[in-house]
């Protein structure tokens, strides 16, 4: 009787080669509701398992969804996906599920998003969210940093981010390459580069989980509010609504309690290894 | 329809697991027939190896041809496949490890000079890079089939790393240990069995060996005294622990 | 010049055809499966782990490897085996001939006469045959894991009895199935006995089963002879003569007189032909089988027989069966004398015998397998075959479907032991 | 509806036995602790003969045995309610060649808790609120019309039910309650309008001031040998103060061997894994099975490990009991029944580990 962990069949519409090991797939679902930014779908593999993935974007298409999900292959399920999973292939689509970001709450306020590899794709929705909704927010700045150019998401859109009134995009990249005149170092040494007052801005991180340590905690010494700065956490996730347990972080469940936190929230626990 | 190549190979061993992959493939004739067995010696006369997507190796290294053979092996297959307990930890085989060979063999052949063996027995990824390791003495075959479908369809199984005591209590059965006093090695040994001996009334001899993941040596000693309460000397438990988890033993004394 | 011929036996090994001038000259029967040194593994231990670490010598018949050390132990520990214990683990040594010889039969020996390379071929050109036999294979599984744990290695066999009694809930399902299983049996049995190709050549070999057997042949006191000569397990090595040769890891063992000797299905039918069941005796008339085997390529006919005979067994054992609670764990003191037994494995004579110092641990042994047995028989029978013939790719046929016929399991012929060394006590005859 | 102070029924094991027959011939299938060849498991209980009247069971750290006696209490054994509302075993879905998705459909009819101890009451509850949005277990749950508890007159060793407040004595959620007192005596009491109904058709009787009297004697000798441990708030307290003590929990943890025993005999241990199933033909099955936070794929993903080391695992445990829980759902996870003591094969026990962090950093 698991009726919630039963999933609508989706088929697969389109795969956009991202980066080395990063596929977008587009799947076109009927039956799921429209989701929030930084909310996420469990998409189930017939055979060989289920993954939890950020919505990367959607849109319509006559009273369907399209929901687009930017994939890593690093293990069983993700890099079956990479070998197998192609356009015209049938995916289950759970979701959307999870507490995304909070844009609504922080309306009229300057935006700072800042992305790792693929944390990105959570991310992405945002900027989207900010160009649709453009007058409801301050200023927009994106850093973005990878660990070669050729691992940087959405290459494609780059421009389409520039072209957002109001905004600045900064990208960095691990070590020196050639070609790449951009900055050359961590993704949050460009917070230094930001010129936003934090009284009046709210941050949105995700990458690798030191990443977004090291940024919550220089967004906190730049004057940011724990309550402003906000995370979306990774930990094993199987079920998406919080039945499993498999993902909890402290009493926090990274499924239904998040993804996304602000650091005020699991500061302390981050601070301790292992919990 | 997909098929996959397999060859079969065997090392130092008992042809028991082999003897399970014949089971997985005869338990269901659609599996067989996405298999092409390229290289059997147990069941076909064809016998050159070529480039194969699957190799499942039975056994673990003891001589120098099977070193050679092994190293062959990996370089024509995609996967390498550990295929039970000799391959992943050494077999019952190691237990004469760092035991004088010359003794060793003296206790069975009258003539030690017609008998050649390395003095290591090595697990398999000693040898040569592993891509899955498929614990039990033998191992388990429904696991087998399981993942050769899958591997059969482009993908692999998703580990979990869980004791047999997860098992037993799953499958309802009751502790031994806890309830009658017998000494198991079930909490230090890799779940896969179903927790066969538990369910059978008796203690677990540690056949799909013993998960370094979970314990250290410390807590292994501790264990072992809790064992030695039971009536089960500390000799004893180390035999069984050499004969089904040597490399496992030899990991953790390695790191202390 | 040399020639290896082997393949599709359980293990590593190869039959060695050596020639001069296109002729072959001799035969060669090499062991090239590594040795495991079970009599050394099993040094030390104490008696009551010895069985499951023995079950390892053979993943085709642990289940005889287990019976036999059960028994020695017993023996000479003067243990009792409850009446109901013992029935269970005899109809888990009955699962497991049956398995052994199904998958001898069909998959093994049929596609030599059928002239077929591989299993995948008998797959695809007799499915039916194929699924038969993999009914009957399957159901042994089954019966082997409900009453002993599982298809190897099995575990609910101790020094003593058993561990527990399965429940009745199962054993009846397993009876349930039986009935069809027994029906595709037929089938496959029709089929292999009406074989056109099985051959009628004779060898004039001598042969040896176990001895005073309760019916047909399982487990007994001693062996007996073609000629009917018996001889008590206790004296069982000073009746045969062990030799080693440099191209083999495998021990081979031979008659006092030197004669090579056979042990296995054909053996056994030879000598319990009249203990065979009714129906047995009168499928085996439909086919003209009914009377002694001359020759090893006629094992089939006994392989097929023992099958029907035991599936037959084991339906009465299931029919009869009532789950019990298991007797008392009792620890003995001390062992009288060697512990020895005799049990007829799938491919023979399986014989174990260890010696237990005052802690009741092992100090030394010696496990005589079937396969080692035969290996100097195997190497007569091929060589009298071939022997001055032209090397071509007859001679080669000839050859593997004869050594194929012994249904050699390499894996436990290599842990053959041993002649008294200076290390082994010599046992008081 | 709350029990009127004073309106105890007394009556002895045949009454109970009446009980159990008004229960099922009302078309209710009685749930509880059932003897199973020489175990005793939760699940259908098909005759009153099943229930574990005459057998007693010792409890100790790491030690479990049970002895026939016919005038010794049972408490519990490895197999909690937890067995028959979250199976250990469960199959999601089915999935077709083509990708037609089916889930597995479980039905059942209502069922009665019958014997069931406070202690165990209380986990189901704890599970109702952690696992409210599974609809497999509210299914079961839903099952569930009537409740039957047996109260703890002799707790056994490892029982700490009264520092938790879920035992000796019934908390409410309950029908029917009873008390087996010395002497064959039995003493009910009611929790609802249903309860009372049943006992007035039992045509008890009821219950004499000595015999309330003696009753409340016994109960509260339960109540304190249960109750030995620090207040629950300290343990919680202490237990946020000492997060970060790796030295502590390394310590604690140090004999742990990461069996996960504790996880699979925790009735309000609730996590499970998902496993995938696929068949030649392209038929795929999910099953989602008990998987303990001790086991080492715990808070592993895919290139990394959040809990790499088992004292890590082994903290969480104890956190998600008394710290977490509460956080979560309001309750703590802990119903003091003892079993990850009982059960644990190396005897760790967790009323040590809650006493120590105390001592370390209670107020
Ligand atoms: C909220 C959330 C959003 C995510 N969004 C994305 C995304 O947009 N793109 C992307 O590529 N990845 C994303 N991930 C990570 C993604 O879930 C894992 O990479 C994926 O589950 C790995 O599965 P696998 O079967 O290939 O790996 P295996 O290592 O074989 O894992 C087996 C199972 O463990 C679980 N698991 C393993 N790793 C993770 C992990 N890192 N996080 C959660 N569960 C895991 C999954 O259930 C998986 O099926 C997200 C994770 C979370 C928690
Ligand atoms: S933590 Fe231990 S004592 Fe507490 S409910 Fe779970 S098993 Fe019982
Ligand atoms: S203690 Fe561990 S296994 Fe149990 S519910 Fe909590 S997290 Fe899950
Ligand atoms: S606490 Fe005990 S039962 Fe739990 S995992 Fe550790 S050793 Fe096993």
């Amino acid at each position: 009787m698991g009726a919630r962990l039963v999933p609508r069949v989706g088929r697969v519409v389109r795969v956009v080669e991202e980066a080395p090991l990063v596929r977008t797939y587009h799947i076109r679902v009927g039956g799921i509701a429209e989701p929030e930014p930084g909310q996420f779908n469990v998409l189930y593999i017939k055979g060989f398992g289920e993954v939890v993935i950020s919505v990367s974007n959607y849109s319509r298409v006559d009273g369907d969804l399209v929901v687009e999900h930017t994939v890593r292959a690093v293990g069983t399920v993700t890099s079956y996906m990479h070998s197998s999973i192609d356009t015209g292939s049938l995916v289950g689509v759970r979701g959307p599920y999870g507490r995304g970001w909070p844009l609504r709450e922080f309306e009229g306020f300057d935006v700072l998003v800042v992305g790792g590899g693929i944390g990105l794709a959570p991310l992405r929705p945002i900027l989207k969210y900010v160009a649709r909704f453009r007058d409801r927010f301050g200023r927009l700045v994106l850093l973005y940093g990878a660990r070669r150019p050729v691992d940087m998401l959405y290459k494609y859109e780059y421009g389409e981010y520039r072209a957002i009134p109001n905004s600045s995009v900064l990208f960095s990249i691990d070590a020196p390459y050639v070609g790449w005149d951009g900055y050359v170092g961590f993704v949050t040494d460009l917070i230094d580069r930001v010129d936003l007052d934090p009284r009046s801005s709210v941050a949105f991180v995700c990458g690798p989980e030191v990443m977004m340590k090291v940024a919550a905690a220089k967004l906190v010494k730049r004057g940011f509010g724990e309550d402003r700065v906000f995370l979306s956490l990774e930990r094993r996730c199987r079920c998406g609504i919080g039945i499993c347990g498999t993902c909890q972080l402290g009493h926090l469940f990274v499924c239904k309690d998040g993804p996304v936190f602000s650091y005020q929230e699991v500061r302390g626990y981050l601070a301790v290894s292992g919990l | 329809m997909r098929k996959v190549s397999v060859a079969v190979v065997k090392l130092t061993s008992c042809s028991g697991c082999i003897n399970e992959f014949l089971y997985a493939v005869a338990s269901s004739p659609e599996l067989l027939r996405r298999v092409t067995l390229v290289y059997a010696t147990e069941f076909q006369d064809l016998n050159t190896l070529e480039e194969v997507d699957v190799a499942l190796v039975e056994g673990s290294v003891a001589t120098q041809q099977q070193e050679e053979l092994v190293k062959s092996v990996r370089s024509r297959a995609r996967l390498v496949v550990a295929l039970g307990t000799c391959a992943v930890f050494g077999g019952v085989q190691a237990a004469r490890v760092g035991e004088d060979l010359r003794r060793v063999i003296l206790a069975s052949y009258p003539n030690p000079d017609f008998v050649s063996v390395l003095p290591e027995v090595r697990s398999l990824d000693r040898v040569v890079r592993v891509d899955v390791r498929l614990q039990g003495c033998p191992v388990n075959g429904d696991s087998l089939a399981r993942l050769l479908v899958k591997v059969i369809y482009g993908g692999g199984e998703v580990s979990i790393v869980e004791n047999a005591c997860s098992e037993c209590k799953r499958a309802g059965v009751q502790c031994v240990m806890v309830s009658k006093g017998v000494p198991c090695l079930g909490p230090v040994t890799f779940g896969g069995c179903g927790a066969l001996c538990p369910s059978f009334g008796r203690g677990c001899y540690g056949c799909y060996g013993l998960n370094t993941s979970l314990v250290d040596a410390e807590r292994l000693a501790k264990f072992l005294e809790v064992l030695e309460k039971m009536g089960m000397s500390r000799e004893d438990v180390n035999s069984l622990l050499k004969s089904f988890s040597y490399s496992a033993l030899a990991r953790l004394q390695a790191r202390g | 010049m040399l020639h290896s011929v082997l393949t599709r036996v359980e293990g590593e090994g190869e039959v060695v055809l050596k020639t001069e001038d296109g002729r072959i000259v001799g035969v060669e029967v090499r062991i090239s499966e590594a040795p495991r040194f079970f009599e050394y593994l099993v040094r030390g231990r104490l008696y009551t782990e010895v069985p499951d670490l023995v079950s390892r010598i053979c993943g085709l018949c642990g289940v005889s490897y287990v019976i036999t050390a059960c028994r020695a132990f017993e023996s000479c520990l003067g243990l009792e085996v409850p009446e109901d214990e013992d029935r269970l683990r005899m109809a888990a040594l009955a699962a497991e001939r049956v398995k052994s010889h199904v998958i001898h039969v069909a998959y093994l020996n049929l596609p030599d006469l059928i002239g077929l390379g591989s299993l995948g071929e008998l797959f695809e050109s007799y499915a039916h045959v194929f699924q038969r036999a993999s009914r009957v294979v399957l159901w042994a599984r089954r019966a082997m894991e409900v009453l002993g744990g599982r298809f190897h290695n099995v575990v609910n066999a101790r020094v003593g009895g058993v561990y527990s009694f399965p429940s009745m809930e199962r054993v009846r399902a397993l009876r349930r199935d039986l009935d069809e299983v027994l029906g595709g049996f037929l089938e496959l049995a029709r089929f292999v006995l009406g074989l056109k190709s099985i051959s009628e050549e004779v060898h004039r070999i001598r042969y040896m089963a176990v001895a005073g057997s309760n019916g047909y042949a399982w487990v007994g006191s001693g062996v007996v002879l073609d000629d009917g000569t018996y001889v008590d397990v206790g004296s069982f090595e000073n009746y045969v003569l062990t030799e080693q040769v440099g191209y083999s890891n495998a021990l081979r063992y031979r008659l006092l007189t030197g004669e090579p000797y056979l042990v296995g299905p054909l053996a056994r039918f030879n000598t319990y032909l009249g203990y065979l069941r009714e129906e047995v005796r009168e499928l085996l008339e439909e086919f003209g089988w009914y009377r002694p085997l001359g020759g090893v390529q006629q094992s089939i006919v006994a392989r097929v027989a023992e099958t029907y005979h035991t599936l037959l067994e084991l339906r009465d054992f299931l029919e009869g069966y009532r789950e019990r609670t298991v007797g008392g764990v009792v620890r003995p003191e001390r062992a009288r004398g060697p512990c020895v037994a005799v049990t007829e494995a799938p491919r023979g004579v399986l014989y174990h015998r260890y010696l237990l110092d005052s802690n009741l641990r092992v100090r030394s042994s010696n496990i005589i397998t079937p396969t080692a047995q035969n290996l100097a028989c195997m190497e007569y029978i091929v060589g009298s075959k071939l022997y001055g013939s032209s090397f071509d790719g007859k001679a080669i046929e000839v050859a593997k479907s004869l050594v194929r016929a012994f249904d050699p399991c390499i894996s436990c012929s290599v842990h053959v032991t041993a002649v008294e060394g200076a290390d082994h006590p010599r046992l008081p005859s | 509806m709350e029990q009127l102070p004073g309106t105890y029924f007394r009556g002895d094991v045949e009454n109970l036995r009446a009980l159990f027959n008004v229960i099922r011939s009302r078309g209710l299938e009685p749930i509880g602790y059932v003897i199973r060849g020489d175990a005793i498991y939760f699940g259908s209980l098909s005759s009153f003969e099943l229930l574990p009247l005459g057998l007693e069971d010792v409890q100790a750290p790491g030690s479990y045995r049970l002895y026939r006696n016919p005038s010794g209490f049972f408490r519990h054994s490895s197999s909690s309610p937890k067995y028959w509302f979250h199976p250990p075993v469960q199959r999601v879905l089915e999935v077709s060649e083509g990708f037609e998705v089916e889930a597995v459909q479980e039905g059942g009819g209502p069922v009665a808790l019958f014997g069931v101890k406070p202690c165990d009451v209380a986990s189901i509850e704890v599970l109702d609120r952690i696992l409210s949005s599974d609809d497999s277990f509210r299914s079961r749950r839903s099952r569930v019309a009537l409740v039957v508890v047996e109260e703890c007159t002799v707790p056994g060793a490892t029982c700490f039910c009264g520092t938790t407040g879920t035992g000796p004595s019934a908390r409410g959620g309950y029908d029917i309650a009873y008390a087996r007192l010395g002497g064959g005596l039995v003493l009910f009491k009611y929790g609802s309008e249903v309860g009372l109904k049943l006992i007035e058709e039992l045509g008890l009787t009821k219950a004499s001031e000595d015999e309330v009297a003696e009753y409340e004697r016994v109960m509260g000798r339960a109540r304190e040998a249960t109750s030995r441990l620090p207040k629950l708030q300290e343990v919680s307290r202490a237990l946020e103060r000492s997060l970060a003590d790796e030295a502590f929990w390394k310590e604690v943890s140090s004999r742990c061997v990461g069996c996960a025993n504790c996880n699979m005999v925790c009735p309000t241990c609730f996590c499970t894994e998902f496993v995938d199933y696929l068949e030649p033909s392209g038929r795929a099955r999910r099953v989602r099975q008990w998987f303990g936070c001790l086991s080492y794929t715990y808070g592993q993903v895919a290139g990394a490990h959040y809990r790499p080391e088992l004292y890590m695992r082994y903290r969480h445990f104890v956190l998600h009991k008394f710290l977490f829980y509460p956080k979560q759902v309001g309750l703590v996870g802990c119903v003091g029944c003892g079993r990850c003591v009982t059960w644990c094969p190396v005897g760790l026990d967790i009323r040590d580990v809650v006493s120590r962090v105390v001592a370390k950093y209670g107020s």
